[in-house]
């Protein structure tokens, strides 16, 4: 049978050409698509296409009542739900004024981090899956799967917890969650030795990933790059420190930063961050018993609930970096407008093609996974 | 609050008129000015007030008031805080200036805001779709399109009607609420 | 008009069909059962994620839950592949490629439904850019609901298609061309009137035999009075160094 | 021999080839399970595999050369498994020797690029330059190898150089005899099995599996039955050369399994070297190590 696909054409001799990457390709994070024109083997230019994951958000929550969006939000970025949630919460927590009690916000920094954890885990996985080093990515998933059942215990789902309300939390924390958290800490902190030696110490991959997609602080700081992206560039910046939310400010951690700017650069400072988040996890752990009270504040009726009129910009720093919510309210029950600023809407689409231009084809995947950049919050 | 931020702010006021600013809390400034001294304003915050890194640009859609609201939102690493800067423009014809020149990372904002609200930015780089490159409806985002009408009009849903729901409503029960009687 | 298919019968249709097959030769009969039971023990399944169901695609590849076990990995290409994971909802942009795809699939092929906005368009019900049935555009096999389902599920409902694949129910890439017009008049309404794709379907169907009267239509004719004709996708080149050429 | 005995061997030895090379997919896909911490596939996979691409409805062709290069990738390991000999059969081995076998075993990445090069899938063709480029890089250090060895045994006959080893019993073993040549070819091993680092030519996530890409249904099949024999011709030459063939097949069956282990191994603890780290390497640390290997055996 002959196939459907097109003749080829004789064209004028040339030594470039161009190369769709995606939306099909296993090169590609998620549902996303650029396409590169190359010359041999080296970039010349590239260009991103997005939307094949929009769904109208923005909209969407425009037709909702303000309780409603909660199960809407964490759909926006995938591998990482829970900031979404925060991020939106807290929003509509300045909005109406709402004080949240201590103990909740102490329960939102553990779900943090352990999304971070989780999302990390699977970042690292998948830039070592597109150099051809699949074990990585096994391991890696596998032992993000072990947070996941910590999630189901907490909140009742696996990934998209719907957890956190305007006003704190949903449930109390299970019986014994804690001493069942920090074995799971214990066991991922021992198998972090063996992520060193089998990926990040690995000659092979170092020999890969240095001077991959790299990119100098000015350069970062131009394009609008955040979170550990911008921190392997060698500045120490981190919403949690420098703007603090929740409780940010009475935990002690580090923000570990790398001086290269390239994709090595960012997997260690991923490879940091994960110490960084069992640090923070372990403080929380040791704390949360100690603060008593209850897990969320008396809030109006939710399906009648009128958030007084005003505007909020809240930011809370996702796995992949800054992410900012805008929320309008009119004194409606519903939101008169709801911005996301995911981190990805930089990473993906400017800082991607700027990073492409000059690389080398078999370094493309290795650009998009190593800035974590999350398609469906570049198209909402 | 630092103490920079307090004297620049002050400077700032003898500088450009129309400008009201409000502090909402320890890191959070909210900046309203008149649509023709934004760039210069944005200017000054970026060169005199280190604001170097712009976090988002949000149209707002006021239709009743026949505007566009638009919100710049800038960080400063070293003050540490946030300046929200608000401006209004006329919805109508909907053009504005692109501040492409100042902070790069406005080309994808602008650009977003484009095909979400139709709203050009002269000078930005790249006015091009991104997500809506098969849409040929009007800008989705902007108030007056009904989403929900649109849905209705050329989508359907699944019909489900199984035996047990045939059998319950022959004993006179039954879905009280429909789900189209909600749409 | 999803009530127009149910009225379709099918299945009877396909029973005639399998009947029809049945070769006198009974080691051809045997060979026949050998392949079948082969294609339920060997899935390729195409590595595209096309919505967030995707995200629990990879704890059911990888160690924990090892589909291989099942005889299942994941293929690159849609030339490879035998099901197509429909992860979740389809903005409508992503439905255009995933027909695309699903016709450059080798038939035999199945569609697997994964998560609820594939069956009803889910909690984007109101959305402007997704599309709501996904069996309106494409026969589907198998549907996981759930938002999104568990790994244990994805691969449960995998299970049910080999079992379907060896049992010979799993046959709907075969309505694909014998109700061409139906599915075809879906995507020309979403997409519009000048909807075509590089797959020549009727010339397939007639292929594998498997022209109904409802293969063309309406709408058929109105694909070949805007089909223009096929041609390379647009190159845009420049020669910089006539030196090297 | 009789040529009816001929013909009968010219018959079973590509299929004796065909299902021990499917054991040692079935190994390989194992092992990798095994590092990866999850189970694997089942013991008959890579055979439903096979025939269920067989039995897709839709064979895609792109043309007669695609179909010939198909058949030229599977038919040159076919004609070189008549020419490698194995316990109790020796097919063509007395007439071909090591030689010939070295250039029928180029005979399918050829037939690959033509094929390839009729799809007209730009992901192909660039998979097929690093292919042949790749073998550009693994060639030379192992006819080095093959010349080595040539010269140690005296003969280019694979059959008087299993009778030489085998006579002097393991101690008489090539890999004893010359160990800096063994030590070359286990390395070039690893750049004809195209397994990691050297995988770069196949590489999912860059050029979507390169040569593979536009191959369906029976052509997929065709490259599956030519990993079979790759592998089994890989390990059925290394313990020719090296590890004194095999008098049984009891002994020679373990032999060859774990030749084609080591490289398995390797493959998944590492990700993949760029095109020219392949060849800076290759050409660098086995051909070094063959050359001074040579300078010992021609001393």
């Amino acid at each position: 049978m002959r196939p459907e696909n097109y003749q080829a054409k004789n064209h004028p001799p040339s030594h470039e050409f161009e190369l769709n990457f995606g939306p099909n390709h296993p090169g590609i994070e998620g549902n996303y698509a650029f396409k590169v024109k190359l010359n041999g083997d080296t970039v010349l230019s590239a260009r991103a296409d997005g939307g094949y994951l929009h769904r109208g958000f923005e909209k969407l929550m425009e037709g909702r009542l303000w309780i409603q969006n909660i199960a809407l939000v964490p759909r926006i970025c995938v591998p990482d739900p829970v900031p979404m949630e925060v991020c939106y919460s807290l929003a509509i927590e300045e909005l109406g004024g709402l004080e949240v009690p201590e103990r909740a916000q102490w329960i939102r920094v553990m779900q943090l981090e352990m999304s971070r954890l989780a999302a990390h885990l699977f970042a690292f996985g998948g830039h070592a899956a597109t150099t051809g080093m699949y074990t990585t990515m096994f391991w890696g998933v596998a032992d993000r799967d072990l947070i996941l059942d910590r999630f189901e215990e907490l909140t009742g789902g696996r990934v998209y917890s719907i957890y956190n309300i305007p006003g704190g939390v949903r449930r109390e924390v299970p019986d014994g969650f804690l001493e069942r958290m920090s074995s799971l800490l214990d066991y991922l902190e021992s198998r972090l030795p063996d992520y060193d030696n089998l990926f990040f110490r690995n000659q092979v991959f170092i020999k890969r990933a240095r001077d991959v997609g790299a990119m100098t602080q000015e350069q970062a700081l131009k394009w609008g790059v955040t979170g550990p992206n911008l921190r392997a560039t060698g500045l120490a910046f981190d919403v949690r420190r420098d703007d603090p939310y929740l409780v940010y400010d009475q935990l002690d951690f580090e923000i570990p930063t790398e001086p290269g700017g390239d994709a090595l650069s960012r997997n260690l400072v991923r490879r940091s961050e994960l110490k960084q988040s069992i640090r923070i996890l372990r403080q929380v752990i040791e704390r949360l018993p100690s603060i008593r009270g209850p897990i969320r504040c008396p809030i109006p009726n939710p399906l009648a609930w009128n958030v007084p009129a005003g505007e909020s910009y809240t930011r809370v720093e996702s796995s992949k970096g800054e992410l900012a919510y805008y929320v309008v309210s009119t004194g409606g029950d519903k939101p008169y407008r709801v911005h996301v600023r995911g981190p990805s809407s930089m990473h993906a689409v400017q800082v991607l093609e700027n990073l492409a231009v000059g690389s080398r084809l078999e370094d493309v995947a290795q650009i998009m996974f190593s800035l974590d950049a999350c398609p469906p919050e570049v198209d909402r | 609050m630092s103490k920079e931020l307090n004297i620049w702010l002050d400077n700032l006021l003898s500088d450009i008129e129309s400008v009201q600013f409000q502090r909402r809390n320890s890191r959070r400034v909210r900046v309203d000015v008149g649509s023709e001294a934004l760039p210069a304003l944005l200017e000054l915050l970026q060169g005199r007030a280190s604001y170097v890194h712009l976090s988002a640009i949000t149209c707002v859609d006021w239709i009743e008031d026949g505007q566009f609201e638009l919100v710049y939102h800038v960080w400063s690493y070293e003050t540490r805080s946030l300046v929200s800067v608000h401006t209004r423009i006329p919805r109508d014809p909907g053009v504005y200036l692109s501040i492409y020149d100042l902070y790069q990372p406005a080309a994808f904002f602008e650009r977003d805001i484009h095909e979400m609200y139709g709203l050009y930015f002269e000078g930005s780089p790249d006015m091009e779709k991104f997500i809506l490159t098969e849409w040929n409806g009007p800008p989705p985002m902007r108030k007056d399109f009904d989403g929900e009408a649109f849905v209705n009009e050329h989508f359907h849903w699944e019909q489900y009607h199984p035996q047990w729901l045939k059998d319950l409503e022959e004993e006179g029960g039954g879905i009280t609420v429909r789900p189209e009687d909600v749409r | 008009m999803s009530n127009e298919l149910e009225n379709i019968p099918i299945r009877q249709e396909l029973e005639v069909l399998q009947s029809g097959q049945k070769r006198t030769n009974p080691l051809a009969n045997v060979f026949d059962g050998l392949v079948k039971f082969c294609r339920s023990r060997s899935m390729f399944m195409l590595h595209y994620c096309t919505g967030c169901g995707a995200i629990e695609l990879p704890p059911a590849m990888t160690s924990r839950f090892d589909m291989e076990r099942l005889g299942i990995q994941p293929m690159v290409t849609p030339r490879q592949a035998d099901i197509l994971l429909i992860t979740g909802y389809v903005s409508i942009k992503t439905l255009k490629r995933i027909i695309l795809t699903y016709e450059q699939m080798g038939s035999p092929k199945y569609v697997i439904g994964i998560c609820s906005c594939t069956v009803n368009g889910g909690m984007y019900w109101q959305s402007y850019a997704t599309a709501k049935v996904l069996r309106d555009y494409l026969p589907v096999d198998v549907y996981i609901a759930g938002c999104m389902p568990r790994p244990e599920a994805v691969i449960s409902g995998l299970r049910e298609l080999m079992e379907d694949i060896s049992s010979g129910r799993a046959e709907s890439w075969k309505k694909y061309y014998q109700h061409y017009d139906y599915y075809l008049g879906n995507q020309q309404k979403l997409f519009g009137e000048d909807w075509q794709t590089p797959t020549d379907i009727i010339a397939e169907a007639r292929h594998y035999d498997l022209m109904t009267e409802h293969t063309l239509g309406e709408h058929t004719a109105l694909l070949e009075k805007h089909q223009k004709p096929l041609e390379a996708l647009e190159m845009r080149l420049s020669v910089k160094d006539k030196q090297k050429v | 021999m009789s040529p009816g005995e001929l013909i009968i061997e010219l018959f079973l030895m590509p299929l004796v080839a065909f299902v021990v090379g499917l054991g040692m997919v079935l190994m390989y896909r194992r092992i990798g399970a095994r590092i990866q911490r999850r189970v694997g596939p089942p013991f008959f996979q890579p055979i439903y595999d096979i025939i269920k691409l067989y039995g897709k409805h839709t064979q895609i062709s792109h043309g007669l050369i695609h179909e010939i290069g198909i058949i030229m990738a599977v038919g040159g390991y076919v004609a070189a498994e008549t020419l490698l000999p194995v316990p109790g059969m020796s097919g063509l081995a007395d007439k071909g020797g090591v030689v010939t076998l070295a250039y029928v075993m180029m005979i399918p990445s050829l037939g690959l690029a033509l094929g390839v090069g009729q799809c007209a899938n730009p992901n192909g063709s660039i998979g097929i330059s690093r292919a042949l480029t790749a073998m550009l890089a693994y060639d030379i250090p192992f006819i080095l190898v093959i010349f080595g060895a040539a010269y140690v045994y005296g003969t280019t006959n694979l059959a008087d150089i299993i009778a030489i080893q085998q006579q002097q019993g393991p101690g008489g073993w090539g890999i004893v005899q010359m160990p800096l040549l063994a030590l070359a070819a286990l390395l070039s091993l690893q750049g004809i099995m195209g397994k990691q680092p050297f995988e770069i030519y196949i590489a999912p996530a860059e050029i979507a599996t390169g040569p593979m890409v536009e191959m369906s249904g029976k052509f997929m099949g065709g490259l599956f039955v030519m990993q079979c024999f790759q592998l089994y011709t890989v390990g059925v030459l290394y313990t020719t050369l090296f590890l004194g063939g095999g008098e049984y097949w009891l002994t020679f069956l373990p032999k060859i399994f774990s030749v084609v282990a080591i490289p398995m191994m390797i493959a998944f603890v590492f990700p993949r070297y760029r095109t020219e780290d392949v060849i800076r390497l290759l050409w660098k640390w086995p051909v070094l190590i063959a050359l001074t290997g040579l300078a010992v055996v021609l001393r």
